[in-house]
């Protein structure tokens, strides 16, 4: 059954269509990738997505409920959980209290005694729970990626949104994230976004479909292998360099 | 946990500490409070009212050295006591000045008070002083309202803000009884509206017309739009200001908009030599309410004359007085303050006590002069027999034009224009 | 566990215990106890919204002028009616329900705003609501409310000079008492995390499922309301009268966040060490060097700033474990 | 009637001028270092003491006081920017808020410490030219032109010189700054110091327009309309600042004449009311400010 569904979403600023007649559908306890150049507008979906920002046309459904005109925190209590591109921990206070918010506020909705306890077990599960009493500011940036999804999975998610996530890992940090991901999603049943960059091999092993993003528009959608060897991809993949060398 | 203990205990030690030395304080104050008369007072030193507040504290102090070195000290029971001036400043804040009144009643062991000028602090200061029984003579708390709240150990040595602008109103009536249309253009605060209220109603009552009647909020910048508007009902008296401030802005800008009228009567404001100092001509002719002024006729001789007992120095050695402590002219702030303190202790030798029911009824009963004027109150507190005069800036001084009997010279009437005054024309035959 | 969260709540209370004695067992104590009362409960007031939240609402003063109006109106209109004490407990309803009402009314419309914006807005609402008062003649006008004398009438000189001198200072003591506390619940349960998280990064607690907008104005109303208490006891109560130029002073509500930011914003001992610092500092220069003591006051704060950035709290705290909630 | 309103509008742009020009300042330092100046005023009342001791003592004329102020300013800014705001980078911003109204204090009572409490005052008379509808002092011409004039050069020493750009460069974008190597703290110093002597320059015009009243504590009433005038113009730029400072002043002095007309109020208190409330409208419409918002 289908999870999460945008209908033809559209959302520009100003004069730039950053994502256009977007149509899209993610089953439940699926793991669905998104690949795209810079700027392709992946990260104007997630916002969609997470409500951030109202779509200027088109409809978004979760679990067959309209949420286009839910409020991000409306949304969380659904049960959608992102991760930022760079994470936003809450600084000045501890690890541990940055994933038990999640867990109090998100989906979970637990008490904080409770919440505390949940943020415990993921903070063990992502392997940081050594950090749990130092501050988000103290830590790597690394790190604070990892607390960032420890503080989304704390929010016991049906909708997971993972923004390069892995971006700057070792692979075998990599494998060890993927699997555990996996894991975590088959055991509570979640629906997880990744969307990368690069890193098609990551994607390869996590996503059972992939879309390819470009210009704000879907240029393909299939199961992961086939989508990344057409050629189309490719170029655009081999346009998205040089485009990565003009921008920043 | 353990941060949190020491911190309080941090906390309670900084208190203790100053504490103590309140303690310290209070004791030796208390062992010397016999051999000698304490007056305190809380005073403006900073904030708004820092002006009068320096003014008042200096007035004091010449009227104690007068007392001291000149009358000897305070009869009592015998024996001459001196007086000690306790102030402290209260910042012109209501939260201070009920602190301070008290420290000034339980540590400093006064026996008697003089008010926090302006009528809002006076009125701070008043549950504290009535509820310790402490006899407080308000100076600047020139609103009725302040003696309309039952307080019994609360008395006036100013004469009230209704009277403030009626005795200008006489003068000119008596000078002029062509002009009759009087403009008000005024401070939108509590004193202000007290003295335009009498102002207004003694007008009416005299036949006079009134043409313009509006205020401006307190520290304004700019005050044209009010003018224009008045300058359009040709007025022939302009009545009006509220403090220094505003007073000075008043006529800067009823010259540079060349509003001339017969007479302007501003409050507060022309009292002080700023004023002329600002504004220099400008300021001709200008006339200003003054609960008293240098050059006033309040004299043993007058006091004669009006059946009343004199007591305290000639106005002439109290601004020498003044002078040796300020290097300055008195304003009537000065003079009321310093009133306070004879008034206090003429009382104490009449009533030959310190008790304050004492003392309370002596002021009732008490009916001099003194260089500041008469002391005469009512029941209430409210002060009856003190007179207001009406000042004008004659060729830089500020000379007393009424009334009769304490002028020092003749009225200039009518104002010289604007025009004139630019090119130098006083307001002096 | 919950009565070690609370540590901090039952030191504060020894220590407004200390300083209620103090008061009381030293002559001439009992005013500058009063005085310093005034500042920390201000703090403890103000931090619920300041601290907990991280925004500014530079017209907080506007709510203390409301609650002192409410006394005051309670008192002139009613204080014929023969109720007796009762008028008071009838002015601290009206008290609250006023600065309620209004903070919901700002809380609605400036709340939307952000950083300096909002600030500033408030400032408009205070001042614009000081003149509508003085322009339309409402309430008095410039003259406000003198409420010795009714009062006097109807409750005799003693219980009012009582009632000003003694049984307003208590309830600034209560009103303290009861706004440390309400800041020791909320930083203890789920509000205060949501607060600590909308404080930190508005977007990111959003997504996390915090209802930003709901935190920010039950802190604002409940920050209101007990400054509508404060305005109503340590002025009306206190002082007698209410006039408009006096009760919409910004300064108060600077002084408000000086004594926050003294003490350390969002903690709980914070604004009772900033009221504590601030108090004696004034009371005791002003008795020392009377007419110098703003002069020598400033620079000390401005040392005590520099040597600690965060609030003398705030800053200790911050060189352990930074943990408001359960330390 | 009509004569009135005109009057007030003239009246009122000569006073936006000057409010304008007094708030430039405080927008600047909020723009680059995110600091609301409580002590804002208290500047401005130093420029008053300024242009006041130089016409009382050495006859110098306002005009000749507008750089001597200027040069006052700068020295004051970069003293307090090296002994206090620079200690206090990376605290919380509400922190130099405290300090700032410290600061604000410390002047005031130096000044009262000095020049005693008094209520001072020049006589620079120019006379002045009749319009038919009102009379205009010469003294506010120069005030409402140099205004401008002032204005208008630190704009274009914003647009040409490298220094001016590197300020704006941090304003925009702080990281991106440092980045091309501005050293910010240099501008942070820079941009206070500026920011603070064109404040002590405009107490010299706001003497020219009110040239009486001068006195320590004159300067609270400026320190609250600069914050509103600062919001009006968008708080990040100086120029909205400018422009808004007339709207400021036209709806102060303009919205008097109809006021008047309603029986039974005190029309002038209600003015303030009126442009409070302006405020609060334009910031419901536009959350950044009616000029200049963009630069957030």
């Amino acid at each position: 059954m289908e999870f999460l569904s945008l209908e033809n979403v559209s959302k520009n600023f100003g004069g730039l269509v950053a994502v256009d007649k977007l149509n899209l559908t993610v089953q439940a306890g699926e793991s669905f990738g998104i690949v795209g150049p810079n700027g392709s507008g992946k990260t104007t979906l997630y916002n969609l997505i997470s409500g951030v920002y109202r779509p200027d046309e088109g409809k978004i459904y979760l679990a067959g409920k309209e949420i286009t005109n839910l409020p991000p925190h409306a949304r969380a209590r659904l049960g959608i959980a992102r991760t930022f591109q760079i994470p936003r921990p809450f600084n000045s206070a501890t690890v541990l209290e940055n994933v038990a918010v999640g867990a109090m506020f998100g989906y979970a909705g637990a008490g904080v005694g409770d919440a505390f306890k949940i943020a415990g077990q993921y903070l063990e599960l992502i392997g940081i729970d050594h950090k749990k009493d130092e501050k988000a500011m103290k830590l790597t940036p690394l790190e604070k990626r990892l607390v960032e999804i420890a503080r989304a999975l704390a929010m016991k998610p049906k909708l997971l949104l993972l923004d390069e996530v892995m971006a700057g890992m070792n692979p075998g940090d990599i494998d060890r994230l993927i699997t555990l991901l996996k894991r975590i999603k088959d055991e509570e049943n979640i629906s997880v976004i990744a969307m990368v960059e690069h890193l098609m091999h990551a994607i390869t092993k996590f996503a059972g479909r992939l879309m390819v993003m470009h210009r704000g528009k879907k240029l393909m959608e299939g199961g992961t292998i086939e989508v990344l060897n057409t050629q189309e991809v490719i170029d655009v993949y081999l346009g998205k360099k040089m485009v990565g060398i003009t921008t920043c | 946990m353990k941060r949190a203990r020491v911190l309080c205990v941090v906390i309670a030690m900084f208190f203790l500490t100053g504490l103590n030395y309140g303690c310290a304080r209070q004791s030796g104050v208390g062992q010397q409070a016999a051999d000698k008369i304490v007056i305190g007072a809380p005073l403006s030193l900073s904030g708004k009212y820092a002006k009068e507040g320096q003014m008042a504290l200096w007035g004091a102090e010449a009227i104690r050295r007068w007392i001291n070195e000149v009358n000897g000290g305070i009869e009592l029971s015998g024996k001459k006591l001196p007086v000690e001036f306790k102030y402290y400043d209260d910042e012109s804040k209501k939260e201070s000045v009920q602190s301070l009144v008290e420290r000034l009643i339980t540590v400093d062991k006064v026996d008697f008070l003089i008010s926090p000028y302006s009528s809002d602090l006076a009125l701070a200061s008043a549950p504290i002083a009535d509820s310790h029984r402490k006899v407080m003579i308000t100076h600047g708390a020139a609103t009725d309202r302040v003696y309309q709240q039952g307080y019994k150990y609360i008395t006036q040595v100013y004469t009230p803000g209704s009277r403030y602008q009626t005795g200008f109103l006489d003068m000119i009536k008596n000078k002029d009884p062509e002009a009759k249309k009087a403009a008000f253009i005024y401070e939108d605060d509590e004193f202000s509206r007290s003295v335009i209220n009498g102002a207004r109603a003694y007008a009416n009552k005299q036949g006079f017309e009134v043409v313009f009647d509006k205020t401006y909020p307190s520290k304004p910048t700019d005050l044209s739009p009010l003018i224009q508007e008045l300058k359009t009902t040709k007025p022939d008296l302009i009545i009006g200001g509220g403090h220094f401030a505003d007073g000075q802005l008043l006529t800067e800008q009823l010259s540079s908009l060349e509003v001339n009228v017969k007479a302007v009567s501003i409050n507060v404001a022309p009292a002080i030599p700023d004023y002329y100092k600002a504004l220099g001509v400008k300021a001709e002719g200008i006339m200003c309410p003054g609960q008293w002024e240098m050059g006033v006729k309040y004299s043993p001789e007058a006091a004669g004359k009006a059946g009343l007992e004199w007591f305290g120095p000639s106005q002439e050695d109290f601004a020498g007085l003044f002078n040796a402590a300020a290097n300055q002219k008195p304003s009537y702030h000065a003079a009321g303050a310093g009133a306070c303190l004879l008034i206090y202790a003429r009382a104490v030798e009449k009533a030959q006590s310190l008790d304050p029911d004492k003392i309370r009824e002596e002021l009732g009963k008490l009916k001099m002069m003194n260089f500041f004027g008469t002391w005469d109150i009512d029941e209430t507190g409210k002060q009856t027999g003190h007179n207001m005069v009406v000042t004008q800036w004659q060729a830089g001084e500020n000379i007393v034009v009424w009334p009769p009997e304490a002028a020092g010279a003749k009225l200039f009437y009518p104002l010289p224009s604007w025009a004139e005054k630019a090119r130098g024309t006083l307001a002096k035959e | 566990m919950s009565l070690k969260k609370y540590y901090e709540f039952l030191s504060l209370l020894v220590f407004y215990a200390v300083l209620f004695f103090l008061g009381l067992a030293i002559p001439g104590m009992w005013q500058p106890v009063s005085l310093i009362m005034f500042y920390v409960a201000l703090g403890q007031c103000f931090n619920i919204f300041l601290g907990l939240t991280g925004y500014v609402d530079f017209g907080y003063v506007a709510f203390l002028a409301m609650g002192a109006y409410g006394m005051a109106i309670a008192v002139d209109l009613l204080h014929r009616q023969g109720l007796g004490v009762f008028i008071i407990f009838i002015g601290l309803v009206l008290a609250v329900l006023m600065s309620t009402l209004l903070s919901l009314a700002v809380g609605a419309v400036a709340l939307r705003l952000r950083g300096a914006y909002f600030a500033i807005a408030t400032i408009g609402v205070n001042e614009g609501f000081r003149y509508f008062i003085e322009g339309a003649r409402l309430w008095g006008g410039s003259e406000g409310i003198i409420i010795s004398g009714p009062l006097r009438q109807s409750l005799g000189p003693q219980t009012v000079n009582y009632l000003s001198t003694f049984v307003a200072d208590v309830l600034v003591f209560l009103i303290a008492i009861l706004a440390a506390f309400v800041t020791a619940r909320i930083i203890n349960g789920k509000m205060g995390y949501a607060m600590m998280a909308l404080r930190e990064d508005e977007d990111a607690a959003k997504v996390i499922g915090v209802n930003v907008t709901k935190y920010k104005i039950i802190a604002f109303v409940i920050s209101a309301s007990f400054a509508g208490l404060l305005g109503a006891c340590a002025w009306t109560l206190k002082m007698t009268y209410v006039f408009p130029a006096d009760v919409f002073l910004i300064t108060y509500t600077i002084e408000a966040i000086a004594i926050v930011m003294l003490g350390g914003a969002g903690t709980l001992l914070g604004p009772a060490a900033g009221g504590l610092i601030y108090g004696i500092l004034k009371y005791y220069l002003a008795i020392k060097l009377p007419g110098l003591q703003l002069l020598i006051l400033a620079p000390l704060l401005i040392i005590i700033i520099v040597i600690f950035p965060e609030g003398v709290v705030g800053t200790i705290k911050k060189r352990g474990a930074w943990r408001p909630w359960n330390s | 009637m009509f004569d009135q309103l005109a009057g007030n509008l003239l009246f009122g742009i000569v006073l936006g001028a000057v409010y304008g020009l007094a708030t430039m300042g405080l927008s600047l330092i909020f723009g680059v270092l995110k600091i609301v100046n409580v002590g804002h005023g208290q500047f401005i009342m130093i420029g008053a003491y300024t242009a006041f001791w130089m016409f009382t003592l050495y006859k110098i004329s306002p005009l000749g006081s507008l750089f001597i102020a200027f040069i006052i300013g700068l020295a004051v800014g970069l003293i307090i920017f090296y002994t206090i705001i620079k200690r206090l980078t990376g605290a919380p911003e509400l922190t130099t808020l405290l300090a700032t109204f410290a600061t604000g204090i410390f002047i005031e009572e130096l000044a009262k410490f000095f020049w005693g409490p008094d209520y001072r005052g020049y006589n620079w008379d120019l006379g002045r030219v009749d319009l038919g509808f009102t009379l205009l002092s010469y003294s506010k011409i120069y005030a409402l032109l140099l205004s401008i004039a002032i204005a208008f050069l630190i704009y274009l020493w914003f647009q040409k010189t490298k220094l001016g750009m590197a300020i704006r460069a941090v304003v925009e974008d702080r990281q991106g700054a440092m980045v091309c190597g501005i050293d910010v703290q240099k501008v942070y110093a820079l941009s206070f110091a500026l920011g603070i002597a064109l404040t002590v320059t405009s107490g010299v015009l706001v003497t020219l327009f009110v040239p009486v009243g001068i006195n320590p504590y004159m300067g609270h009433e400026y320190t609250l309309k600069a914050f509103v005038i600062a919001v009006l113009g968008g708080l990040f730029s100086p120029w909205g600042a400018f422009y808004a400072g007339f709207i400021f002043g036209l709806l102060e002095n303009g919205s008097y004449t109809v006021l008047s007309s309603i029986p039974g109020v005190e029309p002038f208190s209600l003015t303030r009311t009126v442009t409070f409330l302006v405020l609060l409208l334009i910031l419901l419409i536009k959350p950044d400010g009616l000029l200049g918002g963009k630069n957030k």
